[in-house]
C-alpha cells in the first residue's frame, strides 16, 4: 500500500485577475522504503508538487484533487491539523542548504525546535537526540556542531544537517527538493548515498525532486516525468531511462551530454 | 491623568511661578543690564534710593535718605534703614553702600556708565557722598536702578569681589546672592529657570510667597500657563494674547512702558541712500498710520512725539506727535526725487518689545509705507547680528528700540548729534540742536522740562528718528493671586503679592 | 544497495577543501575578527568625531557676526578698548588654524567655552539640557520601536490585505506631517481643550525636580522614591514623546514591513514552516529575528530624525532640552553654544551608530566588516 | 560517440518561450513605469492631490480672493463668509496667503531637490565608480553631514547665512545631497561589479562611457524615486526652518512662518491649522507618489532607496 | 575570417611566430585580501597554454579558483605572481583604465545570465557596441541573433523579457560580435536547467570554432566538458593538477583528484548505482 497517493491534483494560483494553472491532474504514489524521483525541466511544477504535500502551497493557491496520506486526506485539511503532521510525519529538505538555515540561530537549536515543540521534550534531551542524529548523517564532531552557526559549515555538511533535521522526529515521508543541485559532484555522491541509506533504514517514503537524470538513475526507484504541470510518464527507474515511452522523456534523455546513456 | 488645573495651582501653596522669555546673562547686580536680570535683582537687592510707589518722576529714600547740593554736583546719602540685613544676617552698612558703588564703576560692566564721572566717598558709618564734576541732576533717578543694588561687601570681597576689572565674584553672586531684599537665590540656571526663596533676615513685611520660580518660556506658553493656572505671572504677553485672559483666569496689569520704538534713518548719503534726504524721512514720518500701530501695540499704548516716554521729564506732549498725511508724504517724496527704489530696512526678527513683535511691526510699516509709494526691503536678522550692523553704522534704515536706563531726559542725549546712538546713523552735526542741548543742560526745575521738550521736539523734526509708539508693559497675573503691586519701577512685586 | 550502505561515506569535498583553504591562506589574520571589527568601527568613529570638530569650527567661522559684541552687550561694546581686550582674551586675533588648535585643545580638556548670551559654561548647560532631550528621546524611541515594529510586522504578515493598506497609508501620513504642527495641534487639543495631559515643561512648575542622578526626572524621582513627582514627570512626558514618535513610528513601520517581507520570502522561513512549528514561533523566532538586524540600523538612523524633531517639538512644549538650547543658540548666534551643541549631537549620533554597529556585529554571527 | 566531438544541437524540446512583455517595447523602461505606478490607489490619490496643488500654485493670483499682503481686514477674524479661512494677526486673508505661499514653497522644494539630487548623485557616482581614496573622502564627508540632524545643521547654516529663502535652500542643499550620494554610490558599485558592466569594459569602454551608457540608465530611476520622496522632506525641512523664522523673509507668505505665527495665537487656531494641513497634504502627495514609484523598482534597488528617506 | 588585428601595432612587431600558443599563462598566482585580515591565495602557480582553434575545458569543484583564473586572463584581477601573454602581448590588469586595443581579442561569457545583460538597454544597442570593435566582421545584429537561434525581433527588446537560456545566448552573441580570438566562458551554463546545458554548450563551441576563435570553457559539470572540450585542465585548490586531452583525462586520469572527480559523476544507465 502506498504511503502517499496523489490523485488528480490540480493547483492554480490567482494573482490579481490572472489565474495560472501550475499542476494539472497530477497523479502518482509514494511508497515506504522507496525513492520516487520527479524529473522535468525548470518550471514544470516539481517543487509545487512537493509543497502541496507539505501543505505549503503559495498564498492565493487553489488546490483540488486528492493527496491521501496513510488514509488521511491532506487536500483541504485545516492548517492547524496539517501543522501537526509537518515536521513529524512529513518532512522536507530544500535545494540550497545555505539559505534553508537561519543565519542567527545555532544549528542545534534549528534541528531540534520542532522536536521540542511536537514531542514536548526538554532542550537537553532534544540536543542529545540531535547529536545522535547528526552522527547518523555523518556530520563530523556532532557535539560541537550543535553549538555552531550555519555559516561555519560547508554546503555538503549543511545538507547533511538538513537531513538530520528532517528525520529527527521519525517521519514517514521525506520530500527532498533538488537536494544536490547546489553541490559539487563529489559531495553529491555522499548525499545521494545518505539519502539511499536513510530511505532503506527508516523505511521512508521519499519524494526526490530533481532535473538531473544522473541522480535519478543512481537512487530513484520510480521515476515520474513532468512537463508544464502534467505528468507525462511514470515507471520503474530502469524502464524509464532505457526505454522511455513518452516522446518528451526520450528527448530529455537524448539531450544529455556525453554518452552516459547506455543503450 | 489631569496633573494640572488652577485649583491645584492654588494648592501649590507658597510658590509663585513667573514666566518670561529669558534674556539673562547674569544676576550680579553690577553687571546685569537686561530685563530678566533686573527683575530678579529688584527682588533680591535693595537700593540706596527708590521711586515713590513706582512713580518714575519721584525718587525717594530707599536704604538711604539723600540730599542734593545746590549745584547738583554733590549728593549726600545717609543710611536710614537701620535694621536692614543681608540674607546671611549681616547688617547693611555705609561700607557696603560705598563698595557697591565703587564695584559698579570699577568692573567696567554694562551698567558702569550709570556712575560715570562720580566720585564715591564714605564719610562716616552712616554717610556716603557722591561727587560729580559736572552738575548731575539725574543722579536721584539713577540710583533706584537695580543695577546699583547694595551687596554684602564683606562676603563679596571674600569671594574675589573687587572694585576693579580683576573682579571675579560674578559666578559667586549668580549662585549666592548677597542682597538685603525680600528674596535670595536658591538656584540659578540662566538657560531655564531661576528659583528664589524668602530672605528670612529681610526687615520688611514677610512675603506671602516664600518661593519664586522664574521660568524661561515663550510668550505663547506663558499664555496657556496663565490660563491653566500653571503660572501666576507672565511678562511677555502681547495685546492679542492678553485679550484672551478673562476674569476667571487672571488680571492684566498694564503700565506705560519706559521703552520707545522708533525708525532710524542713516544720515550719510552713501549708506542711507534716500533715507539721508530729510524730505524722504519726513515723507516716511507722514506715511505711517500711527493709529494702526497703537492698535497693534495694544490697549494702553500711546503716541509719542519724541523718543522720550510721555511720563518722563522732558517728554514732548503727545498731541504734538506726527500724524498720517499721505498727500504730504507723496509731495515730499517728489521733492526728494525718490522713484520707488527699494530701501533696506533692518530689524531684529527674534525680538518683541513689550509684546510688540518687531517682525510684525516691520511688516505693518512696510505695508503702510507702500501706500505712499515707499518700498522697504525687509532685512530681518537675529538681534545680535542686527545690533552688530547697527552699531557699525552700516544700516540705511530700520527699527530701533531704546529702554530707559533711568527716567531722566539726559538718558536720551545719546540721540543728539555727538551722542553714541547718533553716531550709528552717521549723524554727527546739527548746530541748532547743539544749542538747544546746551540750554537744556543748564536749565533747572520746571524750565528743565520745557527745555528738554524743546530739544527733543526739534530732534523729531529732523525725522532722523521717527518715534513710532510707546508700548505698554503688560503683566498678566493669574487668578490665584488676589492682591499684588505692579508699577513702573518693578513690574511685579513678588514680595507684596498675596 | 548493500554496496551503498556499507561503502565508507567519504568526507565531503567541501570540508576537505576547508583544509586546503587553510593552506591557501598566505597571511593568517592577526586579530580575532570580532575584535578587529570593533577596532575598525572605533577608528572610523574617532575620525568622524574629529571631522565633526572641524565642521563645527568651520561652520561657526562662517557666521558673519562679531562674537565680542554679543559677549559684551550693548554698552560695553561701544568702548573700543574693552573690545580689543576681549578679542585678545578670546584669542580671536590669532590665525584660524591656531584658533582651531586652541579650540581642539580646550575640547580635549572638556572645555566647550562659555555661552555669549548667558555666560554659562556650555558644557554645564548641556549637562542640564541633555538629560531632558534624552528622556524625551527614550520615550519617543520606546513608543516608536514598539509600535513601529508591531505595525510593520502585522502589515507584512497580512500583506495586501486591508490592514496592510491601512497601516501603509497611515505610516505614510505619519512621515508627512510637520512635527511642529502636530505638536501644536496636539497641545491645543489634548492640553488646552481636553486637559487630559499636563501642560508644557517637564514638571509642573511648582514641583521641585528630584535630586539629580541621571538627570532623567522619571528615573531620578523613582530613585528618590518620590512617586508623586514620578507621576507628574511621566504625565508631562507622554504627549511630547508621542508627538515626537509619530514620524519615527511611520519610519519604523515602513522599514520593518519591508524588512519582514524580505525575510518571509527566504527559504529558512519555508523550512521552519515545513517543520510544523506554530505560527508564533515562525514569526518571532525566525522571521522577526531575521528582520531585526536591518531594523536595528534604522533605529540608529531614526535617532537622528528624533533629534531633528526634538528641536521643533521642544519649542512647542517648552521642553528645556538640547533642541531648545540649540535653537536659542542658533537664533542668537551664540557661537560657543552652536559649536557645543553641534559637537555633542554629532558625537552622540556617531556613538549611537557605533553601538548599533556593535549590536549588529554581535547579533549577527557572521560578523561583517565593511 | 567520440569524445570531444561536438554534436549538432539536436532539436530539444524547450520550455522557454520568448516572454512577451505586455508593454510596448518602444518606450524606455522608466517612462512606461511611472504612469503605471500612478495607477495604484495611493499613487493615484497622490497624483490627484499634487495636481490640485499645482493648479493652486500656478493660478494662485487668480484663485486668491484677496491681495496676500494687504492688511485691510479686521485682525484675527475667524473663518467667515468673506475670509473663508479667517485673517491673521495683521489682518491679512489667510486663504490668499496660503495659495500664494504654494508658489514659493513648491518650486523651491523641487529646485532644491533637483540640485541636491544632481550634486549627490554625481558625487556618489564618482565615489562608487572610482572607489579608493576618492570614495573614502566623499563618503566620509557624507557621513559627517549625516552625523548632524538635518534641521540642526540647516538651522545653523541658515542662521549663519541669515534668514531668507535663498539661504534656506542652500542650507537644505548642503544637508540633503548625501542621501543621493549614498544611494548612487551603492548602486554604481553594484553596477560596476555587475557582469554587464564588466562585459562593457572588456569591449573597451572607457570609464566615462561605461558610467554614462551602462550605469547611468540603471541609476536614474531609483534616484528619481528617491527625489520624489525627498521633495516631501525638503518641504518639511523648509517649513521647519521658516517655523524657526530662518526661512522666507516676510512679508512673503510661507506656511511654516504662518504656523509659527499661529502658535502664538492659540485662540485663532485657523492661522496655524490650515497651513499645516497644506504641508501635510502636499508632503503626503509626494510620499504617496514616491512610494508607489518605489514599488515598481526591483526589490534590491528598492532597498537601496530605502524606507528611510527623512 | 574575423579579425581584430586592425591596430597596426598588433599586426606588425608583435606578430607571434606561428605555432606559439595564442594564450600563455606562466606560473600565475592571485591573492585576495580577506575580511578578517590576511590574504588568500585563490590561484597558485598556474601554467597553461591555449592553442588556436582549440577548446580547453577547465574543471574543478566550487571555490577552487576557476573564476579567478578567468578574471586573470581577462585582466580583471591583478596577478600576484607570474605572467599572462595573449598573442604576444602581456595581459595587464585593467584597473580603471580603458582596455588596451590589442587585448580586446579576449572576450568573456559570464555565469549568471540574469546579470550579464544591461537591463536598461536594448539588445540591439548592446550588440552594436560589440560589433563596433569589429567593423570588418561579417556579423550583423540579425545574423548574430540567427546564429544563436533567436527571433530577429529580439533586437528591439530589453533583457527582462527573455528567459535565462535566451539571455545566455544573447551574451554569447555579444561576445562573438566583438570578433574574439579567445572566448572565455565562466560556467556559462551552470544556472540553466540540465536539459538546456548541453545544448548551449554545444552552441558555444560551434560558434567559437566556426569564427576561428579558441575557447576556455569553465564548468564543474564534467560531462558537458567531455562533450565539447578538446583538452581539459583539472584544478584543485588554486592549482592545476592535471592537463591533457579530453580522451586521456577520461580514460586514463593520472591524478587521484581527477580520478575522484570522474568517479563521482552519476551515470544515466538506470542501474541504480551510486557513484563515488
Ligand atoms: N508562489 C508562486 N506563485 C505563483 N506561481 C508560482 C509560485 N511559485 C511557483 N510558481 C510557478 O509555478 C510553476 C512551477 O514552479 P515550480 O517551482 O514547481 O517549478 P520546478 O519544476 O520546481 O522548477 P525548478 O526546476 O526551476 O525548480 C512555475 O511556472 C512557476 O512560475
Ligand atoms: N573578492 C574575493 N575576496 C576574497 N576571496 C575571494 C574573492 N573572490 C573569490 N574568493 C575566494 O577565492 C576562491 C576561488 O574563488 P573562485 O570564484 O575563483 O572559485 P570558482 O572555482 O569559480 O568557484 P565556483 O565554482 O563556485 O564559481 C574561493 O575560495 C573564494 O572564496
Ligand atoms: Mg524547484
Ligand atoms: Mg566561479
Amino acid at each position: 500500500m502506498s504511503m502517499i497517493s496523489i490523485r488528480d491534483l490540480n493547483l492554480s494560483v490567482t494573482a490579481g485577475k490572472k489565474t495560472t494553472h501550475i499542476l494539472k491532474d497530477v497523479s502518482f504514489d509514494l511508497e515506504a522504503g522507496r525513492i520516487t524521483g520527479v524529473a522535468g525541466a525548470s518550471g514544470s511544477g516539481k517543487t509545487q508538487t512537493g509543497l502541496a504535500v507539505m501543505g505549503l502551497s503559495p498564498t492565493g493557491a487553489e488546490l483540488s484533487g486528492s493527496i491521501d496520506f496513510d488514509g488521511v486526506e491532506l487536500v483541504g485539511m485545516p492548517a492547524k491539523q496539517h501543522n501537526r503532521l509537518r515536521g513529524v510525519q512529513l518532512s522536507m529538505v530544500f535545494q540550497d542548504p545555505a539559505s534553508a538555515f537561519h543565519p542567527m540561530l545555532t544549528v542545534g537549536d534549528q534541528i531540534t525546535d520542532h522536536l521540542r515543540h511536537h514531542q514536548k521534550v526538554s532542550k537537553k534531551v532534544a540536543l542529545a537526540k540531535a547529536v545522535e542524529i547528526l552522527g547518523r548523517t555523518r556530520v563530523p564532531h556532532p557535539e560541537e556542531a550543535v553549538k555552531k552557526y550555519p555559516h561555519q559549515f560547508s554546503g555538503g555538511q549543511l545538507q547533511r544537517i538538513a537531513f538530520a533535521s528532517a528525520i529527527i522526529c521519525d517521519p514517514k515521508v521525506l520530500i527532498a527538493d533538488e537536494p544536490t543541485t547546489a553541490l559539487d559532484v563529489t559531495v553529491q555522491a555522499g548525499i545521494l548515498r545518505l539519502l539511499r541509506e536513510l530511505c532503506d533504514d527508516l523505511d521512508l517514503a521519499v519524494l526526490l525532486v530533481t532535473h538531473d537524470f544522473g541522480v535519478l538513475s543512481s537512487v530513484a526507484d520510480t521515476i515520474v516525468v513532468m512537463k508544464n504541470g502534467v505528468v507525462v510518464e511514470t515507471g520503474e527507474r530502469e524502464a524509464v531511462i532505457t526505454a522511455p515511452q513518452h516522446e518528451y522523456t526520450r528527448s530529455l534523455i537524448e539531450s544529455l551530454p556525453g554518452a552516459e546513456v547506455s543503450p | 491623568a489631569c496633573g494640572s488645573g488652577s485649583d491645584e495651582a492654588g494648592g501649590a501653596g507658597d510658590t509663585i511661578v513667573a514666566e518670561t522669555a529669558f534674556n539673562l546673562k547674569t544676576i550680579d547686580p553690577h553687571r546685569q543690564f537686561e530685563f530678566t536680570g533686573s527683575t530678579i535683582d529688584s527682588a533680591i537687592y535693595q537700593t540706596a534710593l527708590e521711586f515713590e510707589d513706582g512713580d518714575l518722576t519721584k525718587p525717594t529714600d530707599g536704604l538711604c535718605s539723600f540730599e542734593m547740593s545746590e549745584d547738583s554736583k554733590e549728593m549726600t546719602l545717609t543710611l536710614k534703614d537701620e535694621d536692614a540685613k543681608f540674607s546671611n544676617g549681616d547688617p547693611v552698612t555705609a561700607d557696603d553702600i560705598a563698595f557697591s558703588f565703587e564695584r559698579l564703576q570699577g568692573i567696567k560692566g554694562n551698567p558702569s556708565f550709570f556712575l560715570d564721572g562720580v566720585k564715591v566717598k564714605k564719610v562716616d558709618d552712616k554717610t556716603v557722598t557722591l561727587t560729580s564734576e559736572e552738575p548731575n541732576p539725574a543722579l536721584p533717578y539713577i540710583l533706584p536702578n537695580s543695577s546699583i543694588g547694595i551687596v554684602n561687601s564683606k562676603v563679596v570681597k571674600e569671594n574675589e569681589g573687587t572694585t576693579d576689572e580683576k573682579d571675579g565674584a560674578e559666578q559667586f553672586l549668580n549662585e549666592n546672592s548677597q542682597g538685603s531684599g525680600p528674596y535670595k537665590v536658591e538656584k540659578y540656571d540662566a538657560d531655564s529657570q531661576v528659583v528664589l526663596t524668602a530672605n528670612e533676615h529681610y526687615n520688611g513685611p514677610e512675603p506671602k510667597y516664600k518661593r519664586v520660580v522664574l521660568r524661561n518660556v515663550s510668550a505663547e506658553t506663558q499664555l496657556t500657563d496663565i490660563q491653566s493656572g500653571q503660572a501666576q505671572v507672565a511678562y511677555d504677553l502681547n495685546s492679542d494674547q492678553a485679550k484672551q485672559i478673562d476674569e476667571s483666569m487672571g488680571k492684566i496689569s498694564s503700565l506705560p512702558s519706559t521703552r520707545s520704538l522708533y525708525i532710524f534713518n542713516n544720515a550719510d548719503e552713501k549708506i542711507g541712500g534716500p533715507a539721508a534726504d530729510p524730505n524722504f524721512r519726513k515723507a516716511v514720518m507722514a506715511a505711517i498710520d500711527y493709529d494702526k500701530l497703537i492698535d497693534l501695540a495694544g490697549k494702553g499704548s500711546q503716541r509719542m512725539a519724541s523718543l522720550v516716554p510721555n511720563e518722563f521729564v522732558g517728554a514732548v506732549p503727545k498731541d504734538e506727535a506726527p500724524e498720517r498725511d499721505l498727500e504730504k508724504a507723496k509731495k515730499l517724496l517728489k521733492e526728494a526725487g525718490y522713484d520707488g527704489e527699494k530701501v533696506p530696512f533692518h530689524y531684529s526678527s527674534d525680538q518683541a518689545v513689550n509684546g510688540v513683535d518687531l517682525a510684525q511691526l516691520a511688516e505693518t510699516l512696510q505695508a503702510q509705507l507702500k501706500e505712499a509709494g515707499i518700498n522697504l526691503d525687509l532685512k530681518p536678522a537675529p538681534s545680535s547680528t542686527q545690533l552688530d550692523g547697527f552699531r557699525s553704522a552700516k544700516q540705511p534704515m530700520g527699527i530701533g528700540t531704546w529702554g530707559a536706563d533711568f527716567p531722566d531726559p539726559t538718558n536720551y542725549n545719546v540721540f543728539i548729534p555727538g551722542g553714541d546712538v547718533a553716531d550709528r546713523v552717521n549723524w554727527s552735526d546739527d548746530p541748532k540742536l547743539k544749542k538747544l542741548a546746551d540750554e537744556a543742560a543748564k536749565a533747572k526745575g520746571d524750565a528743565r522740562d520745557a527745555a528738554y521738550a524743546k530739544l527733543f521736539k526739534a530732534t523729531t523734526d529732523t525725522a532722523v528718528w521717527i518715534p513710532l509708539v510707546q508700548p505698554v508693559s503688560t503683566v498678566a497675573v493669574g487668578s490665584s493671586i488676589k492682591k499684588f503691586v505692579s508699577n513702573a519701577d518693578i513690574s511685579f512685586d513678588f514680595a507684596k503679592a498675596e | 544497495m548493500a554496496e551503498a550502505t556499507t561503502a565508507p561515506l567519504g568526507t565531503d569535498v567541501a570540508s576537505a577543501s576547508g583544509e586546503a583553504d587553510a593552506a591557501q591562506r598566505v597571511k593568517p589574520p592577526k586579530l580575532h575578527p570580532l575584535l578587529r571589527f570593533i577596532l575598525i568601527r572605533i577608528g572610523i568613529s574617532l575620525i568622524l568625531i574629529w571631522g565633526v570638530t572641524v565642521v563645527t569650527f568651520l561652520l561657526t567661522n562662517l557666521v558673519p557676526t562679531d562674537p565680542v559684541a554679543a559677549i559684551l552687550g550693548d554698552r560695553a561694546a561701544a568702548d573700543p578698548e574693552i573690545v580689543a581686550q576681549t578679542r585678545e582674551k578670546l584669542g580671536l586675533d590669532q590665525p584660524l588654524l591656531v584658533q582651531y588648535f586652541t579650540y581642539l585643545g580646550n575640547l580635549l580638556q572638556g572645555d566647550l567655552g562659555v555661552s555669549n548670551q548667558t555666560r554659562t559654561p556650555v558644557l554645564a548647560s548641556i549637562g542640564q539640557v541633555f538629560p531632558a532631550s534624552i528622556e524625551l528621546g527614550i520615550g519617543a524611541i520606546l513608543i516608536s520601536v514598539i509600535l513601529g515594529l508591531l505595525l510593520g510586522l502585522l502589515s507584512a504578515l497580512k500583506q495586501n490585505s486591508l490592514v496592510d493598506h491601512a497601516i501603509r497609508t497611515l505610516s505614510l501620513i505619519g512621515i508627512s506631517a510637520p512635527t511642529f504642527w502636530i505638536a501644536t495641534v496636539a497641545y491645543f487639543v489634548f492640553f488646552f481643550r481636553l486637559r487630559v495631559v499636563p501642560g508644557a515643561g517637564r514638571l509642573d512648575p511648582w514641583i521641585t525636580p528630584p535630586p539629580k542622578v541621571t538627570g532623567l526626572y522619571t528615573v531620578d524621582s523613582l530613585l528618590a522614591g518620590q512617586m508623586a513627582t514620578f507621576a507628574n514627570a511621566l504625565g508631562h512626558l507622554i504627549l511630547p514623546s508621542c508627538v515626537l514618535a509619530l514620524f519615527t513610528i511611520g519610519l519604523l513601520t515602513r522599514f520593518s514591513r519591508s524588512s519582514v517581507l524580505d525575510i518571509i520570502r527566504l527559504d529558512y522561513v519555508t523550512a521552519a514552516k515545513a517543520k510544523g512549528l506554530p505560527a508564533r514561533t515562525v514569526v518571532f523566532k525566525y522571521i522577526f529575528r531575521g528582520a531585526l538586524v536591518p531594523i536595528i540600523t534604522v533605529v540608529g538612523l531614526a535617532f537622528g530624525s528624533l533629534l531633528s524633531g526634538a528641536v521643533l517639538t521642544e519649542t512647542v512644549f517648552a521642553w528645556n532640552g538640547l533642541g531648545q538650547y540649540a535653537y536659542r543658540g542658533a537664533t542668537t548666534l551664540d557661537l560657543p553654544v552652536i559649536m557645543g551643541v553641534g559637537l555633542v549631537i554629532g558625537i552622540v549620533y556617531i556613538l549611537v551608530n557605533f553601538i548599533v554597529d556593535l549590536i549588529y556585529g554581535f547579533v549577527d554571527p557572521r560578523v561583517r566588516v565593511r | 560517440m567520440s569524445i570531444g566531438t561536438p554534436k549538432q544541437p539536436t532539436n530539444t524540446p524547450t520550455t522557454e518561450a520568448v516572454r512577451r512583455d505586455p508593454v510596448d517595447p518602444g518606450l524606455k523602461r522608466w517612462q512606461i513605469r511611472f504612469p503605471k505606478a500612478l495607477r495604484t490607489p495611493l499613487g493615484f490619490v497622490g497624483a490627484g492631490i499634487l495636481a490640485l496643488w499645482l493648479i493652486a500654485a500656478i493660478f494662485a493670483p487668480l484663485l486668491a480672493p484677496f491681495d496676500a499682503l494687504a492688511q485691510n481686514f479686521p485682525r484675527l477674524s475667524a473663518p467667515n463668509g468673506e475670509n473663508l479661512l479667517g485673517t491673521d494677526t495683521l489682518g491679512r486673508d489667510v486663504l490668499s496667503r496660503i495659495l500664494v505661499a504654494a508658489r514659493t514653497t513648491l518650486p523651491a522644494a523641487v529646485f532644491v531637490v533637483i540640485c541636491s539630487a544632481l550634486l549627490g548623485s554625481v558625487l556618489g557616482a564618482i565615489a562608487g565608480y572610482f572607489g579608493r581614496a576618492v570614495d573614502e573622502i566623499i563618503m566620509r564627508i557624507a557621513d559627517l553631514v549625516f552625523a548632524f540632524p538635518t534641521i540642526i545643521l540647516a538651522m545653523v547654516i541658515a542662521a549663519a547665512l541669515g534668514p531668507g529663502l535663498k539661504n534656506a535652500i542652500i542650507a537644505i542643499l548642503l544637508v540633503s545631497w548625501p542621501s543621493y550620494a549614498r544611494v548612487t554610490r551603492s548602486l554604481v558599485m553594484t553596477a560596476r561589479g555587475s557582469e554587464y558592466v564588466i562585459a562593457g569594459r572588456l569591449l573597451g569602454f572607457s570609464a566615462g562611457r561605461s558610467l554614462a551608457r551602462e550605469i547611468a540608465p540603471n541609476v536614474i530611476s531609483p534616484v528619481v524615486v528617491l527625489a520624489t520622496l525627498d521633495v516631501g522632506s525638503a518641504i518639511l525641512t523648509m517649513a521647519g526652518l521658516s517655523f524657526l523664522s530662518l526661512g522666507a523673509v516676510p512679508p512673503t507668505p510661507d506656511w511654516g512662518a504662518m504656523i509659527s505665527e499661529g502658535v502664538s495665537q492659540f485662540a485663532a487656531w485657523w492661522i496655524a491649522f490650515f497651513p499645516g494641513l497644506c504641508i501635510l497634504t502636499i508632503v503626503m502627495a509626494f510620499n504617496f507618489i514616491g512610494d508607489s514609484l518605489r514599488d515598481t523598482l526591483d526589490p534590491h534597488t528598492a532597498q537601496e532607496v530605502g524606507e528611510t528617506t527623512s | 575570417m574575423t579579425s581584430i588585428d586592425q591596430a597596426p601595432a598588433a599586426a606588425t612587431a608583435h606578430s607571434p611566430a606561428s605555432g606559439a600558443p595564442l594564450l600563455e599563462l606562466d606560473s600565475v598566482a592571485c591573492e585576495y585580501k580577506l575580511d578578517g585580515g590576511g590574504r588568500f591565495r585563490a590561484v597558485n602557480g598556474v601554467s597553461l597554454q591555449l592553442g588556436r582553434s582549440e577548446v580547453l575545458g577547465l574543471v574543478g569543484e566550487s571555490g577552487c579558483g576557476k573564476s579567478t583564473l578567468a578574471k586573470l586572463i581577462c585582466g580583471l584581477e591583478k596577478p600576484a605572481d607570474g605572467s599572462i601573454t595573449f598573442d604576444g602581448h602581456p595581459v595587464r590588469a585593467l584597473g580603471l583604465k580603458k582596455r588596451a586595443k590589442e587585448l580586446l581579442g579576449i572576450q568573456m561569457v559570464f555565469q549568471n545570465p540574469y546579470a550579464s545583460l544591461n537591463p536598461r538597454r536594448r539588445i540591439r544597442d548592446q550588440l552594436d557596441d560589440a560589433l563596433a570593435l569589429n567593423p570588418d566582421g561579417t556579423w550583423t545584429v540579425e545574423s548574430l541573433l540567427e546564429a544563436v537561434d533567436l527571433p530577429a525581433d529580439s533586437a528591439q527588446r530589453y533583457s527582462h523579457s527573455f528567459s535565462g537560456g535566451q539571455r545566455q545566448r544573447i551574451a554569447i552573441a555579444r561576445a562573438l560580435a566583438a570578433g574574439p580570438k579567445v572566448l572565455v566562458g565562466d560556467e556559462p551554463i551552470a544556472s540553466l536547467d540540465a536539459f538546456l546545458q548541453a545544448r548551449i554548450a554545444r552552441m558555444m563551441r560551434d560558434l567559437a570554432i566556426d569564427s576561428g576563435a579558441s575557447m576556455i570553457f569553465i564548468s564543474h559539470d564534467l560531462s558537458v566538458v567531455r562533450d565539447i572540450a578538446d583538452r581539459v585542465a583539472v584544478m584543485e585548490a588554486g592549482r592545476i593538477v592535471e592537463v591533457g586531452s579530453t580522451e586521456q583525462i577520461w580514460n586514463d586520469p593520472n591524478h587521484p583528484y581527477t580520478q575522484k572527480l570522474l568517479a563521482a559523476i552519476p551515470k544515466v544507465d538506470g542501474k541504480g548505482f551510486i557513484p563515488g
